[in-house]
């Protein structure tokens, strides 16, 4: 029962915010805070509950949609509860100065409650019912901006509705093959059926939910839906909706098809999960690197986006407890660090009026500390920093691909890790240190309601960083539904027989270094704090405002990696959708318009009925 | 367990030592490849006796706390590597913890340097960034070998599986030969010296640094390099007893100085072509043989 | 000779719906095709009589006694066909008009002319 | 075009073929008849019309001459519909200054004087004699539509009150469905011959179908002239 | 127990009474048609029930059933008779304030006639009565579509009444063969008499009247009158074509292939022909900057994804087009109306005209929005399940030939997809020129609008209401003996 009132909630409170905004704007803004805190609070409660409740039933199709829960479900939906409610908090200064602002909060707490629907469906014609409502409520919020955010949700929307139609396809297949849609009835059928059809299933999914997981081939809509969507949106948009295609691969790959049976795929070398790797390989290094080259922050925090994902698709393709522990929880680090990143940057365009551009900005960390510290605690657990969230998921996936003996997929991330760190520094660098420039002068700290999500986000990534025993014993939980041996861990660390990490250590360690070192600092000689002008200019007259190195931050390395990275796929999906339009004119030009011609249409028809009667005897 | 915390303090003073002497002793090599006396071996412990007593300016919060970062993560990676016998954080953190530990020390000085506002810095931080990229890869894939190639991630055990028969240079000759070609990019010396030389932009990112601050970063630089050969020598040379360890280093470093003393400064994009090109490749196949073996 | 005479009508009415369909492919002026149109439903009228047509037998009204029910006619096609002329006029009447409206637009009946409405 | 030509030709050879493959298998002049053999035997005394062919036309399958009278004035409002204008009334007011349209000849406007009434009054005598004779509601109103027609080219410039024309066919319109819908009263079935059968050969005989002829007739009537009207373009 | 002759017979009546209401007062015209349909309605809702349990048989003139015409009412011809007098009283209150052209009473007359032929053809049992009833709903919408007397609309009406009647000659060459094979007009009859005849000769018979009613239900090559007729005409009226005339040449196809000629072996190559209308009806719509054109391709489409699957010969195929013909004419009905009034306020029918009316117009724009998610086949729309269902339907077959058909299917709902979002983002995202002086749509506008988008949801959430009937409907065509049953096996 309480998952039912869980997605009631969710769904009436959507319509309840959007009823009161007719009346008042701060009715409307508080009583969106308070639908979706009350979802956070719901979610919380049912933590390790098994619940299973049938809601509704389709007599004709003598089919039932039904609500489970478990481990997997409750971890991805406090994700997507919190990110959600975090985002509306930002969201409540940042849209302010909108138009159709109630339009924007109805369909933000719809899309969070068309994902707690999909998290929670335990068949897959709820899930894809949910599915739908998501992608279609995404589609209006990417283009609620208008002017260029237009073409990013059309984007975006036709290559989702590509994917869900493969996925559609797949489950009405297994509806007609099997008569049931329920999880755990098909884990069990599936045991039976012929590798080649589960192989057909397989990808069919994976290209339903890469799609929306954003693997390599299929990421091309990521950057323009990021970049041109308002910015509380796209930090759920990368946090957390990216990642329901994460939730597929799990659900499919491993409480359905089961682990023995993905192994028995394919022959040697070549079966599913090694190619799955090998995309998840190629989906973080060509994705990272193209994120050196941009100049808009948006776009370069999506590509980062689609980066992370190929770490998560490469923990769970590794298929061992260790690799599957770390692809879920660097789901959970990725969710918290890049929603933090996209607030930072909201907060930016909120308080310079929107500019996006790397090259205009600077020096906004003398106007905007906690921005930055918020933005530095984002970037140090893009990077995966020791004693932040990301470095333990990131450890745990080295360790099992050093351990299964995949040296090129380990060394393919490590490179992903330094991408990372030169593009998010340049991010960093190029917005908060430097020169201010003479307009953002006065540029005031972001209000609280923003300050808040992203404190919040910072604290949580250190948390975990030092303590991940937290989420691990959740994920731990989930391998035990997958029918894996769970990974045993201790509250900060691993144990000994896994491998030595031990961050309670490591933080002590820092921090008597850091307090040694500080002791060091003050008492040597004082030092006199000058601004940014008294400079050191070799000796010439510091020329204002424009004394700042951002442009083409990494010259020489552009000219070396540049030209590998134009992104292919791209322009074969536009090729493809040109020849598309072409054939589409050619078959306009059968409706002639001359009168004769139609007659002749008729008669030919006519003509072949009787033909094929006459010659064939059908 | 007191052995432990006496270890921990004691060891990163024998490496600050030994990195000092390490300075003096390059700064002493080059003046005579040059034919000249050079100064005196302690010459870089006076130097920062002296400035930590200067006077300096500082460019805020962030521009301190960025150089004590850099500092504070050095010390804390030379506890990880072990040093002869002494290895007291070793069950705590692994190959991959010092493959990480390795970025504080640039980021912080990364940070602080960015808000120094000074363009050549910008500059110097953007051309260090590049050359750690450059130089990462083939260390990526020598480190991936001795890995791969002894299964397990953990320094220990590779030095003590180094211990009972021949060192692992024997057995992975091509990642050793890689490593020490980009060991001078590492350490930031003559030939990959773009980024600090005085010559060039204003010395990169120490333009803005004085009194303290750059007391702080030679410091840093000392460990720094204490801990790249200390690195080399329990990877490949099987780093046995306090002398022998103490030997060895003293070895590789005054090797790798005579080598590269005579080279001319490389610009940045030569240097990250040099770097993929000659120690990538040998890295890479000793990688493909410890893989395939 | 009884060949002929047996399938005269059914050549007739035949005949008459192919020729209307071939006006209608072929023709380009307009008025030309509603007369084709016309010649398909007048062939198929008497298509539908001959169906009904029993030889040596006589219209169905018992004006007179002589009149029994063994050498009549079949009566409903005649009532078919009744139906079938009124709407055929009707579509003709209908056609003619809408030729009017087309011809006070496009000045031309020539229906490759009238080409308005394509793709 | 040739082309074009060349391919109808193949086009209705083929269908030519279909109709004599068909056409084989529907003898002509054979005793085909099945259902009709009732309407035949039991026609009279069951409709009390004579005229097989009308009670056929009328009770059995009443329910087509329904839609076959709706068919008639869909056309007949459809092409009002579309030939309407606004114009008409200035061309009325045009053919007043310009007098010249030619005045028809003497022999013609004397000839349709004499002639009208008696057109009238041979298709009056057709649909009154719906279930006797031969004919019935459309031939006489037919006859009646041409002796109208004869009205308009005898006198170019008259036109008969459109008003009217739609008053009698709506009228006559709702007389066929009423009698339709007392049927469906009286006796449970729509159109059934609720009125007394009366004795066949004579003229109030077969119950509701001379007044539904009559009804008919007097439709189709001013409905073929109300077209005739339109597409002259004169009337008001 | 109310005859269902009076389904027919009352808007007849009224029809032929509206020019006697006219001479009275001008304005009572124009509500007639609401009244006539809504007893319709009313009517047929009442009957229901009661044709679920047993269907109705009724003779017209009190004869036994092989020697008159009868209607016979069973659940399919209910469906369509509630669906069809639902559509046409909504449509009628729309018509009210949109028909302004000046012979708004020959209009209705015309509108009324039209429902007529559309309840006739779904409800006779009689196959020349059925010709009867087609001819009315052709030439009534042949005198509707040039409505408008422009450039546009008496081209395509000139069009459309030569195709037509070509198809209505061939359907009456079609009846008169069947005359002369068997000698009877009714349609059980005729079913049950089918065996008697020689199969080949008796398939070009069929081939005559697939033709003949496949033009008026859009069939791939037959389609070519549609976009021109559903775009030239007004508003209301495509929104009756597309909605409701489309359906019964569907109706009329069916019942000859599944009732009367039970010829199976031709379903393989229907289901191929709808797949064919549904990818020609999709490509050519992309490309279309005129709204209603682009509906009309639409339209188009949609009917292919009908007549297929009615190609898949099973039960749940079946029971999967009947419920997409509700939905299709549901979603059309509604996007016709809407995209009709925006076209009247902002002037032109260019789809880039439309930029920037989700302000101005909020409650057509969303019901718009509504109708056009629910025609892609998004979840809680009605389009969803339809869709699903024959989805479900095809891949039940395990014929590879259905896979691979259905997958191409999916295909052309990319297609579709892609242009319906394209509008729906002109609506609500783009800047419109010069709308200041745009309101929203009057009360007469609204309340239709406002009652098929809240319909399409409530089926969408619940489509219980109508699946019962829909699956009686489905078994009623499928097992032809039952029909024959009915009607010859005594009323």
């Amino acid at each position: 029962m309480q998952l039912i009132t869980i997605l009631v909630v969710s769904f009436l409170g959507a319509g309840i915010v959007y009823l009161t905004g007719k009346f008042s704007g701060r009715v409307r803004d508080i009583s969106a805070v308070l639908v979706s805190l009350a979802v956070v609070i719901l979610v919380g409660l049912a933590y390790n509950q098994k619940i299973y409740t049938n809601f509704y039933s389709l007599p004709f199709l003598n089919l039932s949609l039904s609500l489970r829960l478990n481990y997997l479900s409750w971890f991805f939906a406090i994700i997507v509860a919190g990110i959600g409610f975090l985002s509306i908090l930002f969201s409540l200064e940042y849209i302010k100065d909108y138009q159709g602002v109630g339009f924007y909060y109805f369909m933000m707490l719809f899309v969070n409650a068309g994902m707690l629907g999909i998290v929670l469906s335990a068949d897959f014609l709820s899930f894809y019912i949910f599915w739908e409502m998501m992608s279609w409520g995404t589609y209006l919020l990417i283009s609620y901006k208008g002017g260029k955010a237009v073409a990013a949700g059309l984007k975006y929307i036709i290559m989702s509705v590509a994917g869900s139609l493969a996925m559609l396809f797949a489950i009405v297949s297994l509806y007609a093959s099997y008569g049931t849609l329920k999880f755990s009835s098909l884990a069990s059928l599936l045991q039976i059926a012929s590798p080649g059809y589960i192989l057909f299933l397989l990808l069919m999914f994976v290209v339903g939910f890469g799609v929306k997981n954003a693997i390599w081939t299929l990421h091309t809509w990521l950057p323009d839906a990021h970049a041109e969507a308002v910015s509380p949106f796209s930090a759920v948009l990368t946090g957390v909706l990216v990642r329901m295609g994460m939730y597929g691969f799990l659900l499919i790959m491993y409480s359905i098809v089961g682990l023995s049976l993905l192994h028995k795929l394919g022959y040697g070398l070549l079966n599913f999960n090694y190619i799955l790797c090998w995309i998840g390989a190629i989906t973080i290094v060509i994705p990272t690197f193209t994120a050196l080259l941009q100049n808009d922050s948006k776009r370069l925090l999506a590509w980062h986006g689609i980066g992370q994902g190929g770490y998560m698709v490469l923990g769970i393709g590794v298929a061992t407890s260790l690799g599957i522990a770390g692809g879920i929880l660097h789901t959970l680090n990725y969710a918290v660090c890049g929603a933090l990143l996209f607030f930072v940057v909201g907060a930016i365009e909120h308080r310079t009026g929107g500019v996006r551009d790397l090259n205009e900005l600077g020096g906004l960390i003398k106007r905007m500390p906690v921005t930055f510290i918020a933005g530095l605690a984002g970037i140090s657990g893009l990077i995966g920093v020791p004693l932040t969230n990301s470095f333990v998921s990131k450890w745990m996936i080295y360790k099992t691909l050093i351990m299964e003996n995949y040296p090129f997929l380990a060394f393919a991330a490590f490179i992903g890790t330094w991408g990372t760190i030169l593009s998010v520094y340049k991010f960093l660098h190029n917005i908060f240190l430097g020169q201010l420039p003479e307009k953002y002068k006065d540029v005031k700290e972001v209000p609280l309601t923003m300050q808040i999500p992203m404190i919040l986000l910072s604290l949580a990534i250190i948390l975990f960083g030092i303590l991940p025993g937290i989420p691990l014993k959740v994920i731990s939980g989930i391998e035990k539904s997958f029918g894996v041996e769970p990974l045993s861990t201790t509250m900060f660390g691993m144990p000994k027989e896994i491998g030595e990490l031990n961050l309670i250590n490591i933080l002590a360690v820092l921090l008597v270094a850091g307090i040694v070192v500080y002791l060091i600092f003050s008492l040597s000689a004082k030092s006199r704090r000058v601004n940014q002008d008294d400079n050191y200019a070799a000796g010439l007259f510091v020329p204002r405002g424009k004394y700042q190195y951002s442009a083409r931050f990494y010259d020489q390395a552009y000219r070396i990696i540049g030209p590998y990275l134009h992104d292919v796929v791209d322009d074969f999906y536009y090729w493809l959708v040109g020849k598309s339009k072409s054939s589409f004119q050619i078959v306009r030009q059968i409706y002639t318009g001359n009168i004769n011609t139609y007659a002749l249409y008729i008669l030919l028809f006519l003509t072949l009925l009787i033909f094929v009667k006459l010659g064939w005897g059908l | 367990m007191i052995i432990k915390v006496i270890s921990i303090i004691v060891l990163p003073l024998i490496a600050l030592i030994i990195g000092f002497f390490f300075l003096g002793l390059s700064r002493k090599v080059i003046a005579r490849i040059h034919r000249r006396y050079g100064p005196p071996i302690s010459q870089p412990l006076i130097d920062v006796i002296k400035l930590i007593n200067q006077e300096s300016i500082s460019h805020g919060k962030l521009f301190d706390m960025g150089v004590i970062l850099s500092l504070a993560g050095s010390v804390i990676l030379v506890l990880f590597i072990p040093f002869g016998g002494i290895a007291p954080l070793a069950t705590s953190g692994d190959l991959l913890v010092i493959i990480y530990l390795m970025l504080l020390a640039p980021l912080g000085v990364a940070l602080s340097g960015g808000e120094a506002a000074n363009p050549n810095v910008s500059i110097g931080i953007s051309r260090k960034m590049m050359l750690a990229l450059g130089y990462e890869v083939p260390f990526l894939f020598s480190l991936l070998a001795v890995m791969t190639w002894y299964k397990t991630t953990s320094l220990v055990e590779v030095v003590k599986a180094q211990q009972s028969f021949l060192w692992a240079i024997f057995y992975l000759p091509l990642p050793a030969v890689a490593y020490f070609m980009i060991l001078p990019a590492m350490l930031g010396i003559r030939p990959f010296d773009i980024v600090s030389a005085p010559q060039e932009i204003a010395s990169g990112t120490a333009v803005e640094y004085g009194g303290r601050y750059l007391a702080l970063t030679t410091i840093q630089h000392a460990f720094h390099i204490f801990i790249d050969i200390a690195l080399f020598v329990n990877l490949f040379l099987g780093g046995g007893n306090l002398l022998t360890f103490f030997v060895k280093m003293l070895v590789v470093f005054l090797l790798g100085l005579f080598i590269n003393a005579v080279f001319p400064r490389l610009r940045i994009d030569q240097a990250i072509k040099y770097c993929w090109k000659w120690p990538a490749i040998l890295a890479l196949v000793g990688l493909i043989i410890a893989r395939i073996i | 000779m009884s060949l002929i005479y047996n399938w005269m009508y059914y050549i007739a009415s035949g005949g008459l719906i192919l020729i209307g369909m071939y006006i209608i492919l072929v023709k380009t002026n307009l008025i030309k095709i509603i007369i084709g149109l016309n010649f398909i439903d007048t062939g198929v009228n008497i298509l539908l009589v001959c169906i009904g047509y029993v030889k040596g037998r006589t219209a169905p009204i018992f004006s007179t006694s002589r009149i029994n029910p063994t050498n009549v006619v079949d009566p409903v096609p005649q009532a078919l066909v009744l139906t079938a002329i009124v709407i055929g006029v009707a579509v003709l009447a209908l056609a003619l008009s809408i030729a009017i409206k087309v011809y006070e637009h496009n000045k031309t009946l020539n229906v490759t002319k009238i080409r308005g409405l394509k793709w | 075009m040739r082309t074009r030509k060349i391919i109808s030709i193949i086009i209705l050879l083929i269908l030519a073929g279909g109709f004599i493959l068909t056409f084989s298998q529907i003898p002509f002049g054979k005793d085909k008849i099945n259902v009709a053999h009732y309407y035949i035997s039991k026609g009279i005394e069951e409709t009390g019309a004579v005229n097989i062919v009308t009670s056929v036309v009328l009770n059995y399958r009443g329910f087509d001459t329904l839609g076959e009278v709706t068919v008639l004035f869909i056309a007949a409002i459809g092409l009002g519909a579309v030939l309407f204008t606004e114009k008409r009334v200035q061309k009325h007011a045009s053919k007043s200054k310009d007098d010249k349209t030619k005045k028809a000849s003497l022999i013609l406007r004397t000839g349709s004087n004499l002639l009208f009434p008696l057109i009238l009054l041979f298709g009056a005598y057709i649909f009154v004699h719906g279930h006797l004779t031969p004919g019935g509601g459309f031939q006489g109103g037919a006859v009646i539509a041409s002796g109208f027609l004869l009205m308009y080219l005898a006198f170019p410039k008259q036109s008969i009150n459109k008003k009217s024309l739609s008053v009698v066919e709506s009228l006559s319109g709702l007389i066929f469905v009423g009698i339709g819908l007392f049927g469906l009263i009286f006796s449970g079935y729509f159109l059934s011959n609720f009125l007394p059968k009366g004795i066949p050969n004579t003229l109030f005989s077969a119950g509701i179908i001379p007044i539904i002829y009559i009804a008919v007739g007097f439709k189709v009537g001013f409905e073929l002239t109300s077209v005739i009207d339109d597409l002259l373009g004169r009337g008001k | 127990m109310v005859n269902p002759s009076l389904l027919i017979g009352l808007p007849l009546a009224f029809a032929f009474s509206i020019p006697l209401f006219g001479l009275i007062s001008k304005k009572i015209e124009k509500y007639i048609p609401i009244i006539a349909l809504f007893i319709n309605m009313v009517i047929s809702f009442m009957l229901i029930p009661q044709i679920l349990k047993k269907p109705i048989v009724v003779s017209i003139g009190g004869w036994s059933p092989p020697f008159c015409i009868n209607l016979v009412v069973g659940p399919l011809g209910i469906l369509l008779a509630t669906l069809i007098s639902g559509i046409g009283f909504l449509v009628s209150i729309y018509a009210v304030s949109y028909i302004k052209e000046e012979p708004t009473e020959k209009y209705h007359i015309l509108f009324l006639l039209l429902m007529v032929g559309a309840i006739g053809i779904v409800l006779t049992g009689d196959i020349f009565n059925l010709f009867v009833f087609f001819e009315i709903l052709c030439i009534s919408s042949y005198a509707l579509v040039a409505y408008y007397k422009d450039k546009e609309g008496t081209e395509a009406a000139m069009k459309y009444l030569i195709q037509g009647s070509v198809g209505s000659s061939f359907i009456l060459i079609g009846v008169a063969l069947l005359y002369g094979f068997f000698g009877t007009l009714n349609m059980a009859d005729i079913a049950s008499r089918i065996t008697s005849a020689n199969p080949t000769y008796l398939f070009i018979t069929l081939a005559f009247l697939i033709t003949g009613f496949g033009i008026e239900a859009a069939i791939f090559p037959l389609n070519a009158w549609l976009p021109d007729a559903h775009s030239s005409a007004p508003s209301s009226i495509s929104a009756i074509l597309s909605g409701i005339a489309i359906k019964t040449g569907v109706y009329g196809v069916a019942r000859m292939v599944y009732t009367i000629f039970n010829a199976n072996s031709i379903l393989l190559f229907i289901a191929f022909l709808g797949l064919l209308t549904l990818l020609i009806g999709e490509m050519c719509a992309f490309r279309q900057d005129d709204i209603k054109r682009l509906l009309a391709y639409s339209s188009i489409g949609q009917i292919g994804l009908i007549i297929f699957a009615l190609g898949i010969a099973t039960s749940l195929g079946v029971f999967a087009s009947l419920f997409q013909i509700v939905s299709h004419a549901l979603a059309k009905a509604l996007l016709f109306l809407a995209a009709g009034y925006m076209i009247y306020r902002v002037g032109s029918k260019s789809i880039a005209s439309l930029n920037g009316l989700g302000k101005k117009m909020p409650l057509t724009s969303f019901a718009f929005t509504i109708g056009s998610f629910s025609l892609i086949g998004l979840p809680p729309f009605a389009g969803f399940v339809s869709k699903l269902s024959i989805v479900y339907a095809a891949m039940q077959v395990k014929k590879p030939v259905f896979l691979a058909f259905i997958a191409i299917a999916l295909i052309a709902t990319i297609i579709e997809a892609g242009y319906f979002f394209k509008i729906v983002q002109n609506l609500y995202f783009k800047e419109g020129k010069n709308l200041d002086k745009i309101t929203e749509s009057s009360g007469y506008i609204l309340i239709p609008i406002a009652i098929l988008a809240i319909l399409i949801i409530v089926i969408g959430v619940h489509p219980q209401f109508i699946t019962g009937l829909l699956k009686a409907s489905a078994r009623e065509l499928l097992e032809r003996a039952g029909y024959i049953g009915w009607v010859l096996g005594g009323t």
